[in-house]
């Protein structure tokens, strides 16, 4: 039943929802409209009953994974427990249904929690020019970026064209930066993981504008190059960006302005507990340097005698989306800061940490780990000796853990290692849970045969036809099809 | 310790031993510099606990007028729709909203089968091929749609739109064209409040021409005839839409456009100052290589079952890197659940009705406008469910700040929506949208709060909500 | 994992929930309670963090069968559609943390509903007295019996001692009788499942205080002698109570102030949409005659001016529970019985009805049907034929129904019907439903062996041990066990 | 039709059509007799669309005072209690509430090992060996202990209690004893408010000692020493007990106590204007087969599994009938859910922080009472939560009033507990009750509201509130 679509559950008249009767004094809506602009008929959704959609959406949602239910140790996305009082604070009365374009003194409760968040934001970072309007990760890149470019046009650097990316990096960073009207380099990784100190020198030069790093980075080691990294590019005159992906290892331990970083993005729905929704929605608030918050997207919250009130910044680059930003993703990284506050965040890094060297602690004897026996947040371990030996990929891998009841950590990523597995436990699962995963990474690299092949086996579907999907796309339902 | 960890001490002695550490500062200095390392604890609040955050945050919440305290006649590109309990509740289901991208299919077939649906019904509210799982907004989404576009049709630069699109969807496309080869023309809409003198703008050099129907004033456009114009001269038509509307209104595909998008918060999603909300975007399926996001598609599994995926990857940055469409990575697949629940109990008949519950009253209201002494409407034509009212007095906001502090959220002043908005044309005027869910007597209520405003009225809204 | 006790997940120190410090004016507990009531330690409760608390009871709870995942056609509990809406406004600031002791002129709101909520139970029952104090069902019985027994006495008459049930009933008439102080007679169901006329006047004499009818009784067929009944009772001086399990069948449609009853509980859990809970809570609401009211426990809700309150009636029978009633409960019914309102709820009985009717046109011929090819909102089938020709009980075609996505129906109730298989698909199903329930039962009686007798083979467990477990009880959890 | 209903017309007529009926009146008419049925359409509001019946109920909510709206000091079995947003969220669950007595077990796991957490629960914070899987409220759930008693000890009739005990307890007492062979004797506490006079009044024809500790009063009773007698005299005694204080005074088992309920309202559950509750009840193991309600076990499945079934349903009802323990047939599971998620967030130290909080921040109101000029403590002695308080202007409900206007609840009059509560005596009292939700702030704005208040004053709440 699960797997019917919506639409083939309806039928012609049954219905859900329910209007009052309009208006008696009301004109005919025929009075109303010109003829030529309605639609000889409404669109056609489906028609279903309310216990329909309850039972069929319901039904759905237990075909996936989720925090909630299972461990989620997808690398690089920080799949920790998502407080249910966030969600209760983020929807009371006065905070998720306050129009966006209320004035400040109607909305003054809300702007308090923004400029604080803006407040503490600043402080976790380093870098005090905070803008809140970025809707995700990726948007918090593009907008940095633009910040950067008008703040090399301001100085007449306008030939600062060029952003250098790690070749261990994240797919947005090079995005962002052609999105922005840069072109990109990729800066190599030397044996150890880290940035080849060598091939950045080549690669800076007075086109250079910025430099994307992240750090952590993707291998979850931390560069402890980073502060000879930002003597190097900022002696050439560009300038860091710190992908902040990966903040959920060095809260309160390093912050990126204290080791060269100008600006960064956070991602409250990683670092903060934002639930991740299935995709989204997330958020990408940015940090800066004192000398690049003028350009800085508006509105920011600043202070107004005993209230607060929205201004753009004096240079503002302009907007990036429309309203204020993904307010209610950021109330609750605002209660998660208080929640922990000046005590706790650091010890959230590092019971982080913790975890992430205890699993990485076991799983070195299960698959072979490149890049050293410790690390930060998160590790990658490789199959790339499984799959020569025992024709066991990351896949099969990933795979095969869900029928152990464990979500797939991220494989294939970075793209630096070979049959990537990249595990980030997070601080909020317990040392039986690891322990347990451990030991279900070690059985399945004993398994063989049809029970890898053809795994998971649990599932209600199992290994889709993701070229067949690709070649003849189906994107939407159709009567009869 | 406040918050969510779970080792306790004997747990971290424990895990210690295994890492082969003495203590877990052991293992951040062998890999963080002492001298990169912050000397100090960090600078915020002390740890909070459950019960006296709440009781914070809600006399915060207090501070704050909202939809439930106040008759909320608020719009410009946000709406005080009824969302039903259903949407609330299946979007607060754990499966939803705490799991992820589905990199692993076989076990977010839930996620995935809701973004088809979602796709899919994108496609019968825009009239278009092929929808996306989603993008931030509908601001962001135009400027997306004009990326797409300006990417599509090769060795055209001009964007071509009229003051009557969203002053903040132009704010947005200027701050994402600044690094991009492009001219962008916006074109004054004419004193009814319609864009057809952008018809003259379009020439051979546009890539696209971008619109809002209804506008940004409420009114509608002459969809059908601009892009006839367009595609004459070879450009590419998008359309911001308000998919309640359609409901009533031909769709987008069926008046010609080539892509369209929309501000999904309407479709059940809650105003939450502005965001999370919804970026709808569908387009023909000639521009589908080029559509930015996520997309889930159809295919069989091992076993041969029908199932669903994400796919066309490869437009994608995670493959792609700095060739891909967009640097789009994450969607709103919980806003695109809540729009898809929100469909699926209203379905064609509710859709229509709600759209016909919006014209009506909102011509109710200005019917009331028309008759009052201080106000008059700004154009005559036709309006779906906004409109836009000039104060004779030009005392906009003092007049918006007496009416919250009697309760009612009146209207939104142009020059709040954006600095020059409409280069100052309305800066005395105001928008008022009225939903399905305003009654005649909220109606009543509104005249009356306005109607006993004096100007400069001073109020002090600290003290007064 | 889901299988694991909450107690098992415990580790000495670990905590979820924290409270603000002590306020430092504070003086110390040992100053401010005398050492012998302290306990030396609090008590073992698990110690576990919040992300296990919530794992373990979203995973627990898809363990569970419910109406908002599948099909749950358990007779005589009419497990229909929940709405929504219901749950959102019982819950609304203002409705759900109201305090039961504030003063009417606190509580307006919550009486004006409790109040019109009297008015259309007494308007739908055709009873005016009404009593919303009752918690449950059962106890709704009980409290009319008592309000029943203060009538005869103050009539003199505290002879009438005896109660009459229908062999047919619910086990809870017999036993509400007895703890009212009652002593109770079965009356016999005749060959139509109707009660048999001759055998209930046999037992009518001046001790019979009360006769407690199901009707439509629990064959899903209604009395239509009750007409007769109420007359027979009437004339020896008793009184007639309804078993209102039944009410979604007739709504709208018959009374039974109308047709004879002289008292009757409403089950707002089932007739009215409240959520059945896993088991409750719901409420017991009592409907009176004139000549009854007086009787009801206290409070009820009175008109007083504008405004509503609360007040004991002049011969209350006194309190049955504490406070008002189940209020939260009261208030989904409000909504429900408002949402449908006057042209609605007989629309859901007629639907109730026919969908009953529909399933049994399907059912009849794959299982026999003892009491006749019509019926009103449930029906009662049985496999008594199939057990002696195939060794197929009902219990087996419960069991079995699992497997096929369907909770089963209710089984070896009523007691009349040997095998029974009691079906009752409510108005919030659809068509399709009901045919797909109708073509697995249909299977089911195809197959044999394993298939069945080692059914349901999906179910996390299958066919436990009852009777291991009722003759060495383990009714908690206990360290190393 | 506005509602939950399925079918078509086109369903309906296909339906009919497989029954072999005309219509669906033919179906009714063949059953119901024209005469019985009734001959005009019922007499209700017209039916209510979700958005105007929502908009409606908040108008009516928002008439009503609450404990968000205001500052909590009532009490008297009914507690402010802070409730998490894991307890809302897990009961909130359409798997939970949607789901019924679990008579499949293979399809119950979740509730029949919720039912059996919870069970285990109620025994660590009772002390005692068994407990049921929930009865209706804390007061029905003492007068069930008192039938089970009553049905245990043989040939005594006699149930010796104090006014002590809350009076609505009591008086639930005294109705389900009208249809039963028993003797109540209700003995005056004396005047430190304590029930040790009640020793006296045990003899040997006593079956059973009903005492709450702490007691209505707020104050502490000497249990051991009434269990002490009364098991002399051969009586069982009860105890109905705060759930939460237990995280710092010895349990009912520990007393020596042998049946303890209890309200399990303050275990996460709303206050909901009174119901639904959770009334809570453990026993010692010999009682067990009296018990009343369902309970669920533990046993091994087909496959040698553990799991948990519904078990000793020879006692109940639907087996035993006229010979059953009780009439109970649900019982309050959903609430039980809430209580289980509770305690087990909370865990020991939260319990008894949670108490701590409770006792020392009485101690500080109570302090402040004392202070006062108007009032006067009623009883010197140590109490945990609750404390009474006596008006020396003798105008408890007159405070009251004049106290919600001003947005705190101070307190509950004795008098509106229950007509003739205590014999009158304490008429001109109210019981204030702290829960660890108030913080020192509020103490103060409680007093401040008191001590404004005049006597006399005259407040129409209608208009204030």
């Amino acid at each position: 039943q699960a797997t019917k679509l919506i639409f083939e559950m309806s039928r012609p008249g049954r219905r859900a929802h329910h209007l009052p009767s309009l208006p008696e004094s009301a004109e005919a809506i025929s009075e109303l409209l010109p003829a030529d602009v309605l639609a000889d008929e409404p669109p056609p959704l489906p028609e279903v009953a309310e216990g329909d959609v309850v039972r069929h959406f319901v039904n759905l949602s237990t075909l996936n994974m989720s925090v909630d239910t299972h461990f989620y140790p997808l690398g690089s996305c920080t799949m920790k427990y998502n407080p249910k009082r966030n969600e209760r604070m983020a929807s009371l009365a006065g905070i998720g249904d306050v129009h966006p374009l209320q004035r400040d003194g109607t909305v003054g409760g809300v702007l308090q929690m923004m400029y604080e968040l803006q407040d503490m934001l600043g402080e976790i970072s380093g870098l005090p020019g905070v803008s809140l309007q970025p809707a995700a990760g990726a948007h918090g890149e593009l907008t940095a970026l633009l910040v950067a470019a008008a703040y090399f046009n301001e100085r007449g650097e306008s030939q600062r064209t060029v952003v250098l990316t790690a070749d261990s990096a994240h797919g947005t960073n090079p995005a962002s930066a052609q999105m922005a009207g840069f072109s990109t380099k990729a800066v190599k990784s030397n044996a150890d993981g880290l940035v080849d100190l060598e091939d950045l020198k080549s690669k800076l030069n007075d086109e250079t504008a910025v430099f994307m790093l992240t750090n952590p980075n993707t291998l979850g080691l931390f560069d402890s190059q980073v502060g000879e990294i930002a003597d190097l590019v900022h002696e050439a005159g560009g300038l860091i960006y710190l992908d902040g992906a990966n903040m959920n290892a060095i809260l309160g331990i390093a912050r990126p302005g204290d080791f060269g970083a100008d600006l960064m993005h956070f991602n409250p729905h990683k670092t903060f507990s934002g639930p991740h929704g299935g995709g989204g929605p997330g958020a990408g608030p940015i940090c800066v340097r004192d000398f690049l918050a003028d350009y800085l997207p508006g509105p920011v919250v600043v202070r107004d005698g005993d209230g607060y009130r929205c201004q753009a910044p004096s240079k503002s680059i302009g907007r990036v989306r429309s309203f204020f930003g993904n307010v209610g993703v950021l109330v609750r990284a605002y209660i998660y800061i208080r929640t922990y506050g000046k005590e706790g965040l650091r010890k959230v890094s590092e019971d982080a940490v913790l975890g992430a060297n205890y699993l990485l602690s076991k799983v070195r004897h299960i698959l072979d780990v490149p890049h050293g026996d410790r690390c930060m947040h998160e590790f990658v371990a490789s199959a790339k000796r499984l799959k020569k030996d025992k024709h066991l990929t990351a896949m099969d891998i990933a795979k095969r853990l869900l029928d152990y009841g464990f979500h797939a950590p991220t494989v294939y990523f970075p793209l630096v290692v070979e049959e990537a597995v990249m595990v980030e436990p997070t601080e909020t699962e317990s040392k039986e849970t690891l322990d347990a995963f451990a030991q279900a990474l070690f059985r399945i690299t004993e398994e063989s045969g049809d029970l890898i092949d053809e795994a998971p086996h649990s599932t209600k579907i199992s290994r889709p036809d993701d070229v067949a999907a690709a070649r003849k796309p189906i994107l939407k339902w159709s009567e009869g099809e | 310790m406040k918050g969510y960890l779970f080792h306790t001490d004997d747990d971290r002695r424990e895990m210690l031993r295994s890492i082969g550490a003495e203590s877990i500062d052991e293992i951040i200095d062998g890999q963080v510099p002492q001298a990169l390392q912050m000397q100090r604890p960090l600078d915020l609040p002390p740890a909070a606990d459950e019960m006296s955050l709440e009781a914070e945050l809600r006399s915060l919440a207090a501070k704050n007028c909202s939809v439930a305290s106040h008759i909320c006649f608020m719009g410009a590109g946000a709406y005080d729709h009824f969302i039903p309990a259903v949407v609330d509740e299946m979007a607060s289901r754990g499966e939803y909203y705490t799991s992820y991208t589905p990199y692993q299919a076989e076990v977010s077939q839930g996620n995935l089968q809701v973004m088809f649906e979602y796709e899919t019904m994108v496609s019968q509210i825009s009239g278009l091929d092929v929808s996306n799982a989603s993008l931030y907004d509908g601001g962001s989404a135009a400027t997306e749609a004009v990326l797409m576009a300006l990417a599509s049709v090769k060795k055209r630069h001009k964007v071509v739109t009229s003051d009557a699109v969203h002053p903040q969807y132009l704010e947005i496309l200027r701050s994402y064209l600044v690094g991009i080869e492009a001219e962008l023309v916006v074109v004054e809409s004419d004193e009814s409040g319609c864009s057809d003198p952008l018809i003259d703008a379009i020439d051979d050099e546009t890539a696209c021409v971008l619109i809002q129907h209804p506008n940004f004033f409420g009114r509608l456009e002459q969809v059908q005839k601009i892009a006839d114009t367009a595609h004459e001269k070879g450009a590419l038509v998008i359309q911001s839409f308000d998919p309640i509307s359609v409901g009533l209104l031909k769709r987008p595909g069926d008046l010609g456009v080539d892509i369209a998008v929309a501000e999904g918060q309407s479709l059940g999603n809650p105003l939450a100052y502005g965001g999370p909300y919804l970026g709808i975007i569908a387009c023909r399926k000639e521009l589908m290589r080029r559509m930015p996001g996520r997309i889930a598609g159809q295919t069989i599994d091992r076993r041969g079952n029908r199932c669903w995926v994400l796919t066309l990857q490869t437009r994608e940055q995670h493959i792609r890197r700095e060739k891909a469409t967009s640097n789009i990575c994450s969607n709103q697949t919980l806003l695109a659940l809540r729009a898809t629940v929100y469909l699926s109990l209203l379905g064609p008949q509710g859709l229509k009705e709600t759209a016909e519950h919006c014209v009506v009253k909102a011509n109710l209201a200005r019917d009331r406008f028309a008759a009052s002494e201080r106000f008059e409407l700004v154009h005559s034509g036709p309006v779906f469910k906004e409109f836009l009212v000039r104060d004779r007095e030009a005392d906009v906001t003092g007049l918006m700040r007496r009416a919250a502090a009697e309760g009612v959220l009146a209207g939104v002043p142009v020059s709040d929506v954006a600095e020059g908005a409409c280069g100052g044309r309305y800066d005395d005027c105001f928008l008022v949208a009225v939903t399905e869910k305003r009654t005649e007597t909220e109606l009543d209520r509104l005249m009356a709060v306005l109607d006993a405003a004096q100007v400069g009225d001073s109020v002090h809204l600290a003290e007064t909500v």
